[in-house]
């Protein structure tokens, strides 16, 4: 058992803290989220120099063989900075599928162009409509629709998952220029960008399906929740820059004569607040530390976490709004962006009460529920 | 002891309803519901105040020989509460509510006949310039300097929060006119138009993304020292005044109400079978029974001429946490629905789709939004700390 | 619409406070609950010479013709000074029952003894075990058995609900002496008394089925809604001592060098908890002036007090607790007393949930969660 | 950075569990899970305090001088997870974990000598003399008076809260020996025989019905100087030092985990269908999840040698609540049950019923008893206080 981040964690951390609190502030934010792009080129372009679009993939692949806890690092790094590149959509899920299901080849064609921020790439999961492969000579030929997928518009390539002809399902390369596809983007509320995507008899080549024919299903469950564990991190960086902001605030703005800070209510409120966050990244580090175990640990930490911290993060936010006063209720400080980002994280990849229903699911078994966190060693 | 209504109450309710019924068309309705702010954009609320002028119900809450109607106190509960139901665009009070009642008790006969009939026939839009960025919950601390020079003031500084600045030609505020003293002794209360030279507004977007709120910056304006309302360095006790009805004002049930039942159809249409959702629903429900039954009270002890108690500031802390509870709920409901996000506003001119669609777009926005109730207009904190020495003595 | 208590009101509550204050301190409380009787045999006689044991029935039937405010006044004071007669047990659920369901015969024989403080009744009705109810000659035959029957162990005659063979359900005048009753006391966590009772082919003469063959159902449903809204009376005067006890246990109390309600948390505190008994009492008295009115009002009011009351009175005796510190986990005080009282009140007659749940189904229809509290003048 | 054991923690482990097995029969086991006060009855500890003292284990946490174990903080933390797993007795640790551990660092050898032994071998039993009346979260307040009298001290004074007091032989407490400049300066740790002319002692009952807390009454009471713990009114800081262990204390985890474990199974056995308390068991669930993590880091910390930082407050603060809520949720998920109240204690010798229903009749005492966890061992708004220091730097 081990929970010290080491100094290579340190310094990660470090460089990622201080390139963004350098060059990605709430102007860049804001500027990003109003561009038409809804992303920065520039910024993007830099990512791949620091060697975080590589971070997670095997040396093999071209990566640095960074795991769970490096991108957790990263992704809290860009919860704080309220960063809207497309990290999550293209690295963790896009990049994580091909590493997971895409044979050498496809990795090869595929991982390499991620890495050097070429291409990038958007995970079209959740059905608007069934969404269907059959094979038609070589080629697939898919039909059916998918909701709100997480940075589609500024994806070249689309992953597609649909059910083949014999029930399993499958994970399309879909470039986002096919004919038949179309895309109807639109902004989440905290900046982000999704689309909503239909596919009228879109033909894909054979070898567009990553993998073999295995069911994809364990796979895709898998990717999601790495995604869901890494987007917790981003949580986590927004709470805590909200409660470190509204320390300050209080600190700062004097009525009746003294700092808001000095009011027992409001000193009391923020070390609740403040064990609000340690909570919430004492559980999304389970989750992180999860992913590569069991499955029924696995499903408890990172639904666990995603519950726990879409409740943690509500309560944050609402209570920095309040204690901020007026102006936390505007566009005028970082912390609204703060509060749409944590409000976002409640509803992506299912909600607060999903991820419990499914949290309870499990628990239901009593040796799990019983069982503490600590392991047996891998070998036991 | 009851609850019933009388006769007459059902006589007069049947009619505002058939008022409401031509004064609210189907437009005005939809635009109402796809305002997520706190008050409706000024051109939609001015056709429904030219309604109310030709029914005589502009200004109900004032004496008769102003415009008034000298409603019971039942009856404007009735009004107010058949509004909400109706759907009918909230109009920025701050002429009826707020500048009226100030002048009808402080003003002269002169300030009377110059400002009260813009209220009445709706042509006058006021604004409200009390606090400012660093006087807050400490309103006393104001900065905003008036310096006498002759008949007029010049006035430097600068108002934060005030609601369609942008849309209105006229402005309350407080200024100080004095430094010496305690805080409050040096504060008058004066009345400008907004298009004196040296006034320049600044929006401030909600969080939801709605401009209702602004900054007026006041460089160098000359405003005549007939528009101080009261004498000078009393405008604190005007304030006082004004802030009772700002705060205390109207008994909410009525659009907590209208606005609850929504949340009960969205649920219906959206996650019947939610036990988590449903079992909130019922607890909110709960809850506005409870301050219903308080307004109710409250509303008996005025009919009967007894003293309701320190009860605003009660009202106040429990009606707008139960609007930020539903609109909480509401966002909880739609799920994967409250993702979306449409900057554009109003919302009734960017949006052409099926309308519960469009309901769905306005659900994010007015949770974000109505964060603000707990704090304008008095903070929840605020209003606890008047209860702790109204209701505790301490 | 009129919520103002008129003078008959006020010298009702004064009378019963002076009376209470002076008769009926914490000590008689404690001695009452832990004497054999669980009741004071001198404090019911005062009952009945005050008329409170008369209050709710008509006076021709030999009461004082009070209403469900009058009932809500002596309850809120009996709550007030931890009372632990049984006047819900006897005369709002007994005496109910008989004054709504019998003939003008069994009300003369029944209710002028419970007027008087001669006899005391209980209402057996939860089903530990189906009861049935059979005729055999010009007699009934009874058998079943009953839970937790509220001041059944002092009761002279039980009230017993049971299934006739044509399937309805009727009410049976049960003395507690009958043979084949058996009845197992026990306390209840606020000193009242409690039983479970088994009835093994007890007979009773046919007419001891309160009035005619009519079904009971709807009639016993009322009572019970009527039970509700007294003991929500009860529990609001018990959440009034504890929100008063609380502000003058901080005033009184001093640590650091000032008492504790100078300090800024625990002033909001108790505003929150007088807030919260000011919801309560609101609550109650909507319950109780719905009593009389429509079945869907009645229940949206009766169940909503349940349900919020269960909810304002825990959160108020947890703070209270909370805010007394150590002494406040005691037994020392009154105010454990309290709690226990409210945690009674929370159990009894449906749980919060199952309130919550019931309140839920009436307001599934949108005419009645639409409608505010204000009624139609009754002949309308 | 991992959760896993190696291999020798799995073996520590297993060693626990096969003395557990032996050190907790059955009738044991039933004791303490009858138990719904904080501590278990003395008699039934004291069965499990023998194996302990067999196996060398009584005192783990002390040196191996002086019969303790030094285990790393990974097994001390498996040793507790695994007593609270087998439903092992709580015994009261005013021995072990408070006056122990300051004798080891500021007594005397004689002292020493005196003293340890008889807690290493459960023949005495210590009850704490802190808190006063008037003393509770401000216990520099003091004011039980020790006057110098040759080479006694003649104390008069009251005690409060003195967890078996009535059956402990031994107490540890501090008392005022100077009234003069600041008030931690004038205050004294003394060790005091329970059998001294002078001391009465008077029982403070729960609201759960048990007995565990007392009043104990000084009256000219002599208590020999040699049982003054460090010098003469530097006592303050032997009493913060003392703190730091009932305080900071153990990791809770284990403890918390057992108990909601038997919540899981009540739920399931009682109301698997009511979504409403299936829903908050997740909740909790995943409070309990998030606090272990903080146990967890804290002892990956300490086991790497370094600071923990301020987090004991934190954990008593997340601790004690979880531990409310668990047993308030038992409460709820019993319905009726929850009702019937047994008033004698213990209930392992009151009660004859089947296990389930036993258990049933444990869930009310223990829900009202453990609002003490909030309150005990510094209020939870003390521990707030502390963290606006220290985490927040206010």
């Amino acid at each position: 058992m081990d929970l010290q981040y080491d100094s290579a964690h340190k310094i990660l951390r470090e460089t990622a803290e201080r390139f963004l609190s350098e060059k990605y502030d709430f102007r860049t934010f804001r500027k990003t989220v109003d561009s038409d792009a809804g992303y920065s080129p520039d910024v993007w372009a830099t990512f791949a120099e620091m060697g975080w679009l590589a971070m997670p993939f095997s040396e093999e692949d071209g990566g640095l063989g960074g795991g769970a806890v490096e991108v957790a690092i990263l992704m809290e790094c860009f919860g704080k900075n309220l960063v809207v590149e497309p990290y999550l959509a293209s690295v963790v899920l896009g990049g994580g599928l091909i590493a997971t299901l895409g044979t050498p080849a496809q990795k090869a064609e595929l991982l390499g162009p991620l890495v050097e921020g070429k291409t990038k790439l958007a995970f079209a999961h959740d059905n608007r409509a069934p969404t269907k492969a059959t094979l038609r000579g070589n080629d697939y030929v898919i039909a059916g629709a998918k909701a709100a997928v997480l940075s589609a518009p500024m994806a070249d390539t689309l992953l597609v998952s649909a059910t083949l002809t014999n029930g399993t399902t499958g994970v399309f390369v879909v470039p986002v220029t096919s004919s038949g596809l179309v895309l109807r983007p639109y902004r989440s509320v905290d900046g982000n960008r999704l689309a909503d995507i239909e596919l009228t008899d879109v033909f894909v080549p054979g070898p567009a399906l990553l993998g073999g024919n295995g069911d994809a299903t364990q796979a895709i469950a898998a990717v999601i929740d790495r995604a869901i564990a890494a987007m917790s991190s981003d949580a986590v960086g927004a709470m805590s820059a909200m409660v470190t902001q509204t320390i300050e605030y209080t600190k700062m703005r004097v009525q009746f004569g003294q700092p808001l800070s000095k009011f027992q209510l409001l000193a009391h409120r923020m070390v609740d607040m403040r064990v609000a966050e340690e909570e919430a990244r004492a559980s999304c580090l389970l989750a992180t530390l999860s992913l590569d175990g069991p499955a029924d640990r696995r499903t408890r930490a990172v639904s666990g976490a995603k519950a726990k911290i879409g409740r943690n993060s509500r309560f944050v936010a609402q209570q920095a709004i309040q204690t901020h006063g007026a102006i936390g209720t505007t566009e005028e400080l970082p912390l609204g962006a703060f509060a749409k980002r944590c409000l976002a994280y409640e509803i992506m990849f299912g909600s607060t009460r999903e991820h419990l229903r499914r949290y309870s699911a499990v628990i239901a078994d009593p040796a799990l529920a019983s069982a503490g966190l600590l392991l047996e060693p891998a070998s036991a | 002891m009851d609850l019933s209504l009388t006769q007459d109450d059902i006589k007069f309710r049947d009619e505002v309803r058939a008022f409401l019924k031509d004064a609210v068309p189907p437009d005005m309705k939809r635009s109402q519901a796809l305002t997520t702010g706190f008050s409706s954009e000024p051109e939609v609320a001015a056709g429904f105040h030219k309604s109310l002028v030709k029914k005589g119900w502009s200004v109900p809450s004032w004496p008769r020989q102003y415009g008034g109607t000298e409603w019971t106190p039942v009856q404007s509960y009735i009004f107010d509460t058949e509004c909400a139901r109706a759907g009918a665009p909230i109009y920025n009070g701050a002429g009826q509510r707020m500048v009226g009642p100030v002048l009808l008790k402080y003003g002269t006969d002169a300030q009377k006949q110059k400002y009260l009939p813009g209220i009445v026939s709706g042509d006058d839009h006021w604004a409200q310039g009390y606090s400012e960025p660093g006087s807050g919950s400490d309103l006393a601390s104001l900065k905003t300097r008036a310096i006498s020079d002759g008949d007029d003031y010049i006035v430097n500084g600068q108002k934060i929060w005030t609601t369609f600045g942008h849309k209105s030609n006229r402005l309350f505020a407080l200024v100080r006119t004095s430094t010496e003293g305690k805080r409050q002794e040096g504060i008058s209360f004066i009345l400008l138009e907004m298009n004196t030279p040296g006034i320049t507004v600044r929006p401030i977007v909600g969080n939801g993304g709605d401009h209702e709120f602004n900054e007026v910056f006041f460089d160098n304006v000359r405003v005549p020292k007939s528009g101080r309302i009261g004498e000078e360095n009393k405008g604190w006790e005007v304030a006082k005044y004004l802030l009772e009805f700002e705060r205390g004002g109207a008994l909410q049930a009525g659009r907590v109400r209208a606005q609850f039942t929504k949340l009960v159809k969205l649920v219906q249409a959206r996650c019947p079978d939610d036990q988590a959702v449903i079992s909130k629903l019922a607890e909110l429900g709960t809850d506005l029974d409870a301050m219903e039954m308080i307004d109710i009270s409250t509303l008996s002890a005025l009919q009967s001429g007894a003293n309701p108690g320190p009860v605003s500031s009660l009202l106040k802390l429990r009606w707008s946490q139960l609007r930020q509870d539903i609109s909480e709920l509401a966002v909880d409901a739609i799920g994967a629905d409250a993702l979306k996000f449409i900057p554009e506003r109003p919302l009734f001119e960017s949006l052409q789709l099926p309308p519960d669609e469009e309901e769905m777009l306005t659900q994010t926005p007015r949770y974000l939004n109505f964060r603000a109730y707990t704090i304008l207009g008095g903070t929840s904190e605020i209003q606890t700390g008047i209860l702790a020495k109204a209701m505790l003595g301490l």
